[in-house]
């Protein structure tokens, strides 16, 4: 995909939207940011590289009345799908643009590698800041290791050949998720109370989730229920993201974005792919791949649902 | 303005709760400014003290310690009410049947019933007064099973001029009693005392009636059920059907005879006997000949009145009801699995007991004269057993059948009246007679009419030159008894009646362990169920007699016409309600709710959900199921749920 | 000038926490390589003094919650009453490792809690703030988030300081700016160093001339407002990571239904919450009219009531912004108005 | 001191459970001191958020126990409540909470012995791992 037939595909799409959600490369961050074009000469500025990390779903529940294009990866079409199942945003006021995605990096990694705001460079397999590199699938974010979603499940049009793209290799062996996976009961009760004491609830998991709109009322941090109290301690901080990780049960499409938003480094991840693992082991369900489909929670099968166990 | 009542329930709860103790942890809890421990809470006295102790003290909010919330709640409720409080402003705190009764060591229930008198606290001063709501009612009932419970309620409640569907399974009203030769302890004619009621069911104004039915689909509550019932094909137009009986004997078409218990032979067009209500006849595709082989059509020739469709089919009536009366009657135990050293069913003069009495009845196959199956030849030597799949854990059925001892001294009588040089024996474990007049009926089967009572189980029975040798143990003289009859007669149990299981979970009525259907409360409530608006009439509910199953359907019509009697039911307050001004507009709630209860409405920024309270039944599922619990069930709330789950752990 | 060895970092660490003193200083956050956070120095675990902290050091005299104090109800004899149990005050603390960025925006803390002419005290923050001893790392290098080289002297601000070291090879150049920084280096874990303190580093800027006075009027220009928070997702990460930023809340949380604390936390002008009335009513309902009072606080209002810029050009809002957010893009289009 | 060894929160809805587990008392069916019944409309009013919300608060064990599938009063309830639960129990151990502390299961109103059975084995199961 050229950075033209996006450009070209942005200003196709604007002849019948009001704006178009994609990303433009900022130059002092030196990577893409989110950035919405209103006018052909804005979507000039239009970019997609693998900085690209961004879920612009986020964006749709909250333009609720505009007729709304976006750029969307893999990962990003399912979060439309199920905002779309959940009737959030309607089918007949958005277009998808579907990119071929060769899965996205670890931006804030490649900062702690390189530092922050120098222009990142994504070739031949490397990913390159001034003059340093390193091989890109070290650095990719989790969920593009294997990733099964490449080709976007909702298009209406495409910036290039979103079929061509080869699947990026499984990730390292040493990771964060190994660990936590040989860790006893015990000792993931303590990892948690020591990852959620440096939790601040500045809620960007929250707000950067596509999935989770009730925002102004989320029980993240009402009283009334009182799930979880107000103080900001490893307790209560847990308690609050429990309630987030059980409200997207089923709902999750696992496109990382609480993870990649905690500026304290959280791994999110680890309770929602747990989570959704779960759920397709028990409902052969994955979020977001379907318009027809039905959130597994809530409905039911009578006739197989209970051979769990 | 809290208060705290403790009950003593006499010794119920006092003997192994410290009732002292719970009033005095009472005292310290926040709010309370009341707390005393009554003898009995609920008897007058005690309700006369905590209406003073509301009226003195000023009271807002109550606890009550004492029984299971479905045991009093009502009655609490409508003492606070009277005392001026809004009734929903109590909590009852169980700690007679899930606290004294199931503990014995005094600290530990003690310390138990605190716990959950905290809980109590924390929940009612987070509840809000409650106005409990109306719905009208429909001013009609079901019956379904057209048995004799059937048949009393569905008139008794007719007769208070209050319309009812009678709805039967089979193709005829009457069911196990129109099998019946004679009843103890009178020996009136069974026939004789149940036909004239048929008929009475069949030319009632109030009554509809409707055979060949089953009830398929339950939705609505208590006041405003909406039931489909299935009426299925039968081949024959009820309306033109004369009940001539030319299309029976025409039909060349054999079948079992269902209603003689396979005595006799049928066809597969036929009219179960010839009292049958309604009189028509009904064609089982089964058996038919036209169904199985494509070719017959012979009823359709010979019907004079036309009334013979083949293409009939099933038709679902969705009808409005009040009020529901279960009747489904019992069926019989099938004792050849677990009872193999008597034949497992190989010897055709094994039968059971209701087969016995189509020998004995006039209107039965043999006309009255008692042949036995296997060759058709009078039996002189005749054995009855009893307690088959009754009284007898081996077989996972420990339950008396209530009924075997008397119609087993019933038959003996008769058998002795049709045959009198017979001999009947009956091997019984004890003779229960315990009704009225029941005792002296069955000394008389001994002293007037000769029956020979063993105590004592048979081990085995096999065949020897054409007669059974019954082998068994007498018990009392300590002796092996061998008795060579020429009919044995099994008292079989008593089970519920084919699919009852299933109607049970439509109405969403418990059943007991044998699969009977459960009484609200076994002194109290029975003939009402869990479900508010279903009542039970005879044996669905367990094992009993006529007299004691026509008796039970008179209650239950008692309190079908007294519900049905007021224009409007009060509805639970506890239903969900929608904090708007919170509401995202996702309806979650509305995806989960089994009831329709939540619509849109229009607001500022979109949509938002609206609890129709006429229609929520107060089941929760919304709640949970709202990310942002801005749904909640009123009186079940999650922080008063938190809150009980906090004090109840601190 | 006097210099330390990098590798008597520690002793210099444990000779601060002696006395039971809680030293803060940068630390990898356990279990995850991308975060560097303030946190209380442990014995034995590694600092990090070359990387920038994701969140500023603010934590060391606003904690995220603070208990102001616990109360429990009391109910004898129907007689319910209220018991407070008062907080005891806290400790010294020493913060290490703190950016000039994170030091100059002590005095506008000060301030608030803690105003240098009189005024209302905050008991915890004076408490904390007065004990406190701030020993600043010097920036010779910075990434392109940087921006204090906007405000005063940039980053050779001694302001907020108590000793700043300066990183040069195999060390620091120690330079003390009041007398607690002149008695540390006066330990012999400092030597004298014949070195110059070396260059220091040139950020990227913004104009902060006029801006008082330009916001408020374009406060009116709601599409402005929306235009420039139009990526922002509205949750409170830029205010918690501002060293500047302090907006409270205070509330009240029981354990049970009889004991509790009243608690002071952080709060974000960016969540919906924080102007939403009792009514329902919500005077700043949307992003736009947050992000504007996220500005107008910064670098109109507060300037205007306390005399000081509530931003320091640390960078943390930019670098950590989930979408992409830059306070310097907002600020300049504000200016090119 | 207190004397009760473990503390379990039991959320049982209103219609069989609770009704079974008062039969179990009608019956006199001895059990452990160890439970704490929430009553509650259905096993559909039953957040898995309580649950989380009970192990935060110290308890040892929780149990839900509901309307077998397909006698739920509410018709559908417990279906819902199915689901919620077997998500909860397999997501517990990657919370740090032992999935043996919790349990859910069906008692009717009829099935007294059953109850406590359950209860029984339940309180033997949570003191084998607390």
């Amino acid at each position: 995909m050229s950075m033209n037939d996006l450009i070209a595909t942005i200003k196709k799409v604007l002849e019948e939207v009001d704006v178009v959600l994609g990303w433009t490369r900022s130059p002092a961050a030196g990577v893409a940011v989110p950035a919405r074009f209103h006018t052909p000469d804005e979507a000039d500025g239009a970019i997609f590289d693998s900085t690209c990390t961004h879920n612009l779903a986020v964006h749709l529940p909250r333009l609720k009345n505009s007729k709304v294009g976006i750029v969307a990866k893999g990962c990003d079409a399912r979060s439309i799908v199920q905002l779309i199942v959940e009737g959030e945003v309607s089918r007949d006021r958005i277009r998808v643009i579907g990119v071929p995605c060769p899965g996205v990096i670890d931006v804030k990694r490649a900062w702690r590698c390189f530092g922050f705001g120098k222009k990142i460079e994504d070739a031949g397999g490397r990913v390159h800041m001034e003059g340093r590199s390193m091989p890109r699938e070290e650095i990719l974010l989790h969920k593009c290791h294997q990733c099964q979603d490449q080709e976007p499940v909702i298009m209406d049009l495409a910036a290039g050949d979103v079929k061509s793209v080869t699947p990026p290799p499984p990730p390292d062996k040493t990771g964060i998720r190994e660990r936590f996976a040989a860790m006893s009961i015990a000792e993931r009760r303590e990892f948690w109370r020591e990852q959620f004491s440096r939790c601040i609830r500045c809620y960007a998991c929250r707000e950067a989730c596509p999935l989770c709109f009730c925002r102004d009322a989320c029980s993240m941090q009402t009283r009334e229920p009182h799930w979880t109290g107000g103080q900001v301690n490893a307790i209560e901080s847990e308690m609050a993201q429990q309630v987030r990780t059980s409200h997207l049960a089923g709902r999750c499409t696992g496109c990382e974005e609480c993870e990649r938003a905690c500026p304290v480094g959280i791994p999110l991840m680890l309770l929602l792919e747990e989570q959704n693992r779960i759920v397709e082991e028990l409902f052969a369900y994955r979020a977001g791949m379907s318009l027809e489909d039905k959130t597994p929670l809530l409905t039911y099968d009578v006739n197989r649902d209970g051979g769990w166990r | 303005m809290l208060g705290v009542f403790v009950c003593q329930c006499g010794t119920n709860i006092a003997a192994t709760v410290s009732t002292d103790r719970v009033v005095q942890a009472a005292k310290s809890m926040l709010g309370v400014v009341h707390a005393e421990s009554i003898q009995y809470t609920c008897s007058d006295p005690g309700q006369r003290a905590i209406i003073d102790a509301i009226q003195q003290k000023g009271l807002t909010r109550v606890v009550m310690a004492g029984c299971s919330p479905r045991m009093h709640e009502t009655t609490f409720r409508r003492a606070i009410g009277r005392a001026g409080m809004n009734p929903f402003m109590l909590e009852m705190v169980n700690i007679r049947e899930q606290c004294s009764w199931i503990h014995s060591d005094i600290d530990e229930a003690t310390e138990k019933a605190i716990d959950l008198v905290r809980k109590g606290v924390a929940r009612v001063r987070r509840q809000k007064p409650l106005q409990a709501g109306s719905s009208p009612v429909t001013r009609r009932a079901l019956v379904i099973g057209g048995g004799v419970a059937g048949i009393q309620a569905a008139l008794d409640i007719a007769d208070a001029g209050i319309p009812v569907t009678l709805v039967e399974k089979s193709s005829t009203i009457g069911g196990n009693m129109a099998r019946l030769d004679k009843t103890f302890p009178s020996l009136d004619c069974s026939s004789c005392i149940l036909t004239p009621r048929m008929v009475e069911v069949k030319q009632h104004e109030n009554i509809k009636l409707m055979v060949n039915s089953e009830v398929e689909k339950v939705r609505g509550y208590i006041g405003n059920f909406e039931i489909d019932i299935r009426k299925k094909a039968s081949c024959v137009i009820e309306e033109n059907c004369t009940g001539c009986l030319i299309c029976q004997e025409k039909c060349p078409s054999k079948a079992p005879d269902d209603f003689n218990v396979c005595a006799g032979e049928s066809k597969a067009i036929s009219i179960p006997f010839s009292q049958a209500v309604p009189l028509v006849a009904s064609l089982r595709k089964e058996y038919c000949r036209l169904f199985i082989k494509g070719k017959c059509s012979v009823c359709q020739k010979v019907c004079p009145a036309g009334a013979i469709d083949y293409e009939q089919e099933d038709i679902v009536v969705t009808e409005k009801f009040g009020a529901v009366v279960v009747a489904t009657g019992f069926g019989l135990y099938d004792w050849k699995q677990s009872y193999p050293t008597y034949g497992m069913g190989m010897y055709p003069d094994v039968i059971n007991a209701l087969k016995y009495e189509r020998l004995l009845s006039a209107s039965g196959p043999t006309g009255g004269r008692i042949e036995r199956p296997s060759d058709g030849k009078e039996p002189r030597d005749i054995v009855f057993i009893s307690c088959i799949g009754s009284r007898d854990e081996s077989v996972g059925r420990p339950q008396c059948c209530s009924i075997g001892c008397m119609y087993m001294a019933k038959q003996a009588i008769l058998t002795k009246e049709h045959i009198p040089d017979s001999q009947s024996y009956i091997f019984y474990i004890d003779v229960r007679a315990a009704g009225k007049g029941y005792d002296e009926f069955t000394r008389r089967a001994q002293t007037d009419f000769g029956a020979i009572y063993i105590r004592g189980r048979v081990g085995k029975i096999y065949p020897r030159g054409g007669k059974l040798v019954v082998m068994g143990t007498d018990t009392l003289a300590g002796d092996q008894v061998e008795i060579e009859a020429d009919l044995v007669v099994l008292a079989t149990g008593l089970t519920p009646a084919e699919g009852a299981g299933q109607l049970a979970r439509r109405l969403n009525i418990s059943t007991d362990g044998q699969g009977f259907m459960a009484e609200g409360h076994p002194k109290l409530k029975p003939v009402e169920t869990n479900t508010g608006g279903v009542f039970l009439a005879g044996a669905c509910q367990g094992p009993k007699d006529i007299p004691a199953s026509v008796a039970q359907a008179g209650a239950a019509a008692a309190k079908v016409i007294g519900l049905l009697s007021q224009e409007e039911l009060e509805t639970s307050p506890m239903v969900a309600e929608v904090n708007q001004l919170k509401c995202a507009g996702c309806f979650k709630c509305r995806d989960v709710c089994p009831y329709g209860a939540v619509e849109a409405q229009d607001a500022r920024d979109g949509q938002v959900a609206h609890v129709i309270a006429s229609l929520c039944q107060g089941c929760g599922l919304c709640n949970v199921a709202c990310p942002p619990g801005v749904i909640s069930l009123k009186g079940y709330t999650d922080n008063q749920l938190i809150a009980e789950v906090v004090e109840v752990l601190r | 000038m006097r210099f330390i060895a990098e590798d008597a970092i520690p002793r210099l660490l444990e000779h601060l926490a002696g006395g039971g003193r809680t030293v803060w200083a940068p630390r990898v956050a356990r279990d995850s390589v991308n975060t560097v956070l303030f946190a209380p120095w442990i014995a034995g675990e590694p600092v990090e003094t070359g990387a920038y902290t994701h969140l500023s050091a603010k934590a060391t005299l606003l904690p995220p919650t603070e208990r102001l104090f616990g109360f429990s109800y009391l109910q004898t004899a129907g007689e319910e009453r209220i018991e407070l149990e008062p907080e005891e005050p806290e400790e010294n603390h020493v913060l290490f490792g703190a950016r000039v960025c994170d030091a100059r925006a002590l005095a506008a803390l000060d301030a608030l809690f803690f105003p240098a002419g009189g005024g209302f005290n905050d008991p915890g923050y004076a408490g904390r703030r007065s004990g406190l001893t701030v020993i600043t790392l010097a920036c010779t290098t910075c990434d392109s988030a940087c921006f204090c080289s906007s405000f005063g002297k940039g980053p050779a601000e001694t302001d907020g300081s108590d000793l700043i070291l300066y990183p040069v090879a195999n060390g620091f150049l120690a330079e003390p700016v009041t007398d607690a920084g002149s008695e540390l280096v006066r330990l012999d874990l400092f030597q004298d160093s014949p070195l110059d303190k070396p260059e220091l580093a040139v950020t990227d800027r913004i104009e902060t001339a006029g801006l008082r006075e330009k916001f408020i009027d374009l406060f009116s220009d709601i599409d402005l407002w929306r235009q420039v928070s139009e990526k922002c997702l509205s949750c409170g990460f830029c205010a918690y990571a501002c060293p500047a930023c302090h907006c409270f809340n205070i509330f009240d949380e029981m354990s049970g239904d009889r004991e509790g604390e009243r608690c002071r936390s952080w709060d974000s002008c960016m969540f919906y919450s924080y102007t939403l009335e009792t009514s329902g009513h919500n005077p700043r309902p949307e992003i736009a009219h947050r992000y504007r009072n996220r500005i107008g606080h910064k670098f109109s209002y507060f300037p205007a009531n306390r005399g000081e810029i509530l931003c320091t050009g640390c960078g943390r809002c930019i670098r950590g912004c989930p979408a992409g957010v830059d306070i310097r893009e907002v600020i300049r289009a504000v200016q090119e108005r | 001191m207190p004397k009760t060894e473990v503390k379990i929160i039991g959320f049982l809805c209103n219609w069989c459970s609770y009704a079974g587990a008062d039969m179990a008392g009608t019956a006199r069916m001895k059990q452990p001191a160890s439970l704490r019944v929430v009553r509650l409309p259905c096993t559909g009013r039953v957040n898995p958020l309580l649950v989380l919300k009970a192990f935060r608060e110290g308890a040892d064990g929780v149990l839900v126990s509901g309307c077998h599938p397909g006698d739920c009063h509410y018709n559908e309830g417990n279906y819902y409540a199915r689901r919620r639960m077997e998500v909860l129990e397999r997501m517990l151990p990657a919370l740090g909470i032992d999935p043996a502390r919790f349990h859910y299961t069906w008692v009717s109103a009829s099935e007294g012995a059953k109850w406590a059975d359950v209860v029984n084995e339940f309180t033997r199961r949570v003191k084998q791992v607390i």
